[in-house]
């Protein structure tokens, strides 16, 4: 086991496959020196300006580029900086490299990761903090991951480099410095399989991404308390891992969804939805969702911190779960 | 027009080459007048987007094509596709939905595809093949080929914003594509000239630093000599090129369009400037004879004619296909739970 | 009364709204021949090209222009002709319209109607056909709107054109011959108000847009066999009329939301989620979604007719929740 | 550098104009410094994009409008917001995320906008802001204002698709919009150069149908005349026009960026063609005293001191402001039921 950053654990992944693979490249803005976070740092030098491509700011061309030559031989990878520019490439994301593959008949296939780094970030606001990964799982065609950890940050970029669809690849600003444990061989982590990241057996938490770290932090301060809480990071949104999660809800009987995002309409939506649709007899409490309310991220901290999902409304809503059932 | 046409250049035609050109384009017309015919027999299920009067941009260019370089269209790609090589019962069959059809019935006449001779795809969405047409081109250069990409579209993509992204894209990178702007004057019902500001395609293109030249686009032997010089330094390494045929579609936007935003004589003018007639008139100079000639015709028209009947003859495709290539993993049948 | 088909209702609802409000414009491609499916017709010749304008193909600068114009002081009505195109212009609508206002500290609004018409339509395949309503829904700032019927199309219409911040107004393409009556006097429809469509005591029927009419049809056959549906069409998505969907569903302890999209992370998840986790002790079986499997729509209508809810699943999906609970 | 401002031109010089132009350039100067200085006290919450060295843009281009004009800018955009008119110690404020800030801290430095005075906003996302200008200019035609539309944008916007379709628009509907290009020759860490065919943003807009100039952006001078030139002709109803300023950025490309991707000569080499100093050497050369020059300064910066204190001084926004200016229906606060 080596010590390494989330930030770092992407790098690896990236100079692993691209060693492994010559069809492999990435293509973005300034990635020549690094990428806007340094998650390419000294790649150019490694693999060649051709394949480590500084690109103009085009981001529709960017992805438009990538999806044309994913489908002609090649495995680009696709950094679009902060996810929120990704909205400069929608059609060419969901009308095109989504839909090629089964609109041309299978012919060809789609081989593209899409890196998007979302999330809230220090005062970054509202072009440069958003979280819309229930979109993409909105999508046919389209996977989505979203790692939370070093460990799963270096063995899913590696799946979803080997996935011949298209991935969209969500990582979290706020966790690059994250440091973690990861395996010094070869680490590959499967596409669509979660995490049991906390065992406990009154709630099932079920989260994704930076929030995965908030959870944690709760269920250990309420194992404390006596409450057990299972935390399940999905790692992989399309498809979720629904046999974990139902299993462990099958055990626990509550179930709570936790994630940055807006809650409306957010992915947790689907897994509560999904969860009270068949396990519903299974259920001591209510389905809950807790995200973001569904306003824009605001610069100054006071504003900006009404966004966030903290760890005491994560506490308060276990233990909401878990009192006598105020049946009307 | 016929004046244009006796010009001596003509006289010294490859009568060979130009017959091939000639059969081609009966092929496309009859491709697209069997479709219109069985459209309106209720047997072409989608919109189609008619090519008539627009076949020597797609015999003057894609002929001059290798196999195995590819080829990106638009809505109204048939005669692309048929000049890139992809079989015509197959695209019947798409027209229709049938079972065999180039894409199993999936994409229809607006998604046509045929990976198999290098034709990456029709599409939907106006200009969206320009920066795909830019990625295959960069993934020939990655890949050290001597294959090229040609990038077929209309005159009203040159006011969406990939236009810009993706030349500029193969000029920064110097890649091996050719773009063709088949500019037919309008962008659905609107004259693409009120809405575009500047000289047009050719005069953009050359500001993001793209070589570019425009030809009468009803001229097969002009579009010809051009494309051909155009693929030629492509291949020899020059970078992208771009190039303008102007040309007129005979029908509406769509085959049920009526058309009526256009002057009754503007069309007669266009109807006497028929790319085929006028290449008929060139090869008839160079000596081939209206016997010749007339076989040529009726042997694509008949050929197509049992082509249609065949595409009719075909079943539809299984149900099932609907859930087949969405993606490897997970479920596409999910519904919910 | 007068009948009128939902194409003429969406028209007579621009027509008035101009009439009354100068500041009212559309602005779109081929406008000045009556819009793609001639919702516009006649239009420019009764307020002249500068207030029904015709626009270059250039989606992202139709969206964007919109936003500058309706920053200052006028009111754009803008035409996406096909809501697969607006995935060309995400950038200007979610960065930039949604939230320019509280982006800006409420300095100024953004009135426009984003107007896309969505859902299947012979044949259209897999660019022409999409819903995606539930993305809109998850984007703090907008307006989210999908009228079923004529009556509907011009009271919401003329709503929306009124309202001060940006609508995205889908209305569907398969409706547009539908007929119905009109009232012949000034007709507004209030956002965020469902419309109780049929009254029923066993199962609450929640939809929008064109599922209505599958979900009446439904609704009449099994009144027929004694099996009470009450249907409440949304009509605005965002903000959605819980007061009324939460009211029936204490009443009939049944809810069955059916839709034309993808029913992954479909819209259909925010309202399932959100009546199991306020109604859970009052249902009598679980919450239960109907919506399109997660492929693209194919061409060929063997295929096609795979992504449709047909009448007999909506009717099967009924039947299943009136039997007894098999809670194992 | 010296021997340019030489030119005879800057002998009769408008004096008092470019005394308030000075005044203007140091009062960016000093807000930047201070917002720099402040970050590094970790004040300024959020990245801070500087423009020292391009100020001549904003002094030259923005004071020319009238007040009720309208200008749209990047994330660059703190000169030319105070050349528009803002209050600086709203926008310090906004900065630092205080209460009182220009947009109540909702924004912060790439979302500042100050409709009060005609600045319809920063933007976040490079070349958002070409549509919605001529959106706004669109607005102003059919108002049959006399106002016009300022959008200034960096190079590295030219590279995006909205960059050709506003300017075909504006081109198309004839709009009172002037279009500044603003290249510092730099897109974040690269050099726009490399990723940009053709002749660059100039050229493009000229393809676009719009009349175009180019000026030493580090010569307020020269950027007032041309500015002011083309404001006129605009104002004139002569429609849509284009103008690059050539300047560098002496900072990084945000504060924090230290900028090794270039050498330190060319900073150098820039640093010397400051254009507040190359002001302050006309201003001289047109017989203006030291003293006065340097009490412009000294007065400048003491203003822009006590405004960065009083900003220090001012406390947080109210945190139920998040739930405030969404929209007008449905609850903001809605996190699920
Ligand atoms: C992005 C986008 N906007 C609008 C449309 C609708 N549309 C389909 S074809 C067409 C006209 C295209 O004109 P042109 O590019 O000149 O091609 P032509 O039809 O003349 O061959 C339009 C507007 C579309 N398919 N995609
Ligand atoms: C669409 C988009 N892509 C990428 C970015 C990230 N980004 C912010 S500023 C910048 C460089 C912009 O260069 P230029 O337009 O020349 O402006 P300058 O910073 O030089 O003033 C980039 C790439 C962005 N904000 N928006
Ligand atoms: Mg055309
Ligand atoms: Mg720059």
């Amino acid at each position: 086991m080596a010590v390494m950053t989330y930030l770092e654990a992407g790098r690896r992944a990236v100079i692993e496959e691209m060693q492994r693979d010559t069809s492999v490249w990435a293509l973005g803005e300034d990635l020549g020196r690094g990428g806007v976070f340094g998650q390419y740092k000294g790649l150019q030098e490694m693999f060649g300006a051709d394949r480590i491509a500084d690109t103009p700011i085009s981001e529709a061309c960017i992805m438009g580029a990538a999806v044309g030559a994913a489908m002609t031989g090649t495995r680009p990878i696709v950094e679009m900086r902060f996810s929120d520019f990704a909205l400069c490439a929608v059609d060419e994301l969901v009308n095109q490299a989504a839909k090629a593959r089964f609109m041309f008949g299978g012919q060809m296939r789609v081989p593209m990761v899409v890196r998007e780094p979302v999330g809230m970030w220090r005062s970054s606001a509202a072009q440069h903090s958003q979280s819309l990964e229930s979109w993409y799982t909105h999508i046919p065609g389209l996977v989505v991951v979203a790692p939370a950890t070093p460990a799963d940050n270096l063995g899913l970029l590696k799946s979803a480099i080997r996935n011949d669809d298209p991935v969209v690849y969500l990582e979290h600003k706020n966790l690059w410095p994250l440091e973690g444990e990861i395996p010094e061989q070869e680490h590959l982590v499967p596409l669509g399989k979660a995490d049991l990241a906390h065992a406990g057996g009154d709630v099932t938490m079920v989260t994704w991404s930076g929030m995965r770290h908030g959870c944690l932090r709760v269920a250990e301060q309420l194992a404390a308390e006596g409450i057990g809480v299972e935390v399940i990071d999905l790692r992989t949104l399309w498809p979720w891992d629904r046999d974990t999660v139902f299993a462990s809800v099958e055990r626990t009987g509550r179930l709570l969804v936790v994630h940055e995002a807006v809650a409306v309409s957010g992915f947790g939506a689907e897994i509560a939805a999904s969860v009270a649709e068949a396990l519903h007899h299974r259920l001591k409490a209510p389905v809950r969702r807790l995200g973001a309310p569904r306003i824009p991220i605001a610069y100054a901290p006071p504003m900006e911190d009404q966004a966030r999902v903290s760890d005491d409304s994560i506490a308060a809503a276990v233990r909401g779960m878990l009192e006598p059932a105020a049946v009307s | 027009m016929q004046d244009v046409i006796a010009e001596g250049r003509h006289h010294n035609l490859d009568r060979d080459r130009f017959l091939g050109r000639l059969a081609l384009m009966h092929r496309i017309r009859a491709f697209e007048e069997e479709a219109i015919a069985a459209q309106k027999d209720g047997l072409v299920l989608g919109a189609i987007h008619p090519s008539i009067g627009q076949e020597a941009v797609a015999a003057g260019v894609c002929a001059n094509l290798e196999p195995a370089d590819l080829m990106l269209s638009t809505h109204r790609g048939h005669g692309h596709t048929l000049a890139k090589g992809a079989d015509p019962l197959a695209m019947m069959r798409e027209l229709f939905g049938r079972a065999g059809g180039t894409c199993g019935g999936k994409g229809g006449s607006m998604h046509i595809a045929d990976f198999g001779v290098g034709m990456l795809g029709a599409n939907g969405v106006v200009g969206a093949n320009i920066p795909i047409a830019a990625g295959a081109a960069h993934a020939q250069k990655l890949q050290g080929s001597r294959q090229i990409t040609v990038c077929i579209f209309g005159d009203g993509a040159v006011n969406r914003g990939p236009f810009l992204e993706g030349l500029n894209w193969a000029r920064v990178f110097d890649l091996p594509v050719l773009f063709v702007c088949e500019d037919n004057g309008f962008s659905a019902t609107t004259r693409t000239r009120e809405m575009t500001g500047g000289e047009g395609a050719a005069a953009r293109a050359e500001s993001l630093g793209l070589e570019a030249q425009e030809v009468d686009g009803n001229d097969v032997v002009a579009v010809d000599a051009a494309a051909r010089a155009a693929i030629d330094a492509i291949r020899a390494g020059q970078g992208p090129r771009f190039l303008t045929c102007h040309t007129y579609r005979m029908t509406g936007h769509t085959a049920v369009d009526p058309a009526t935003y256009r002057p009754a004589q503007e069309v007669d003018e266009w109807r006497g400037n028929c790319p085929i007639a006028r290449l008929e008139v060139a090869l008839r100079l160079a000596g081939e004879s209206d016997a010749r000639l007339s076989a040529l015709q009726a042997q694509e028209s008949g050929a197509m004619a049992a082509i249609a009947q065949a595409a009719r003859d075909t079943g539809w495709p299984e149900a099932t296909g609907a859930f087949t290539d969405v993606q490897d993993i997970g479920d596409p049948r999910e519904r919910a739970f």
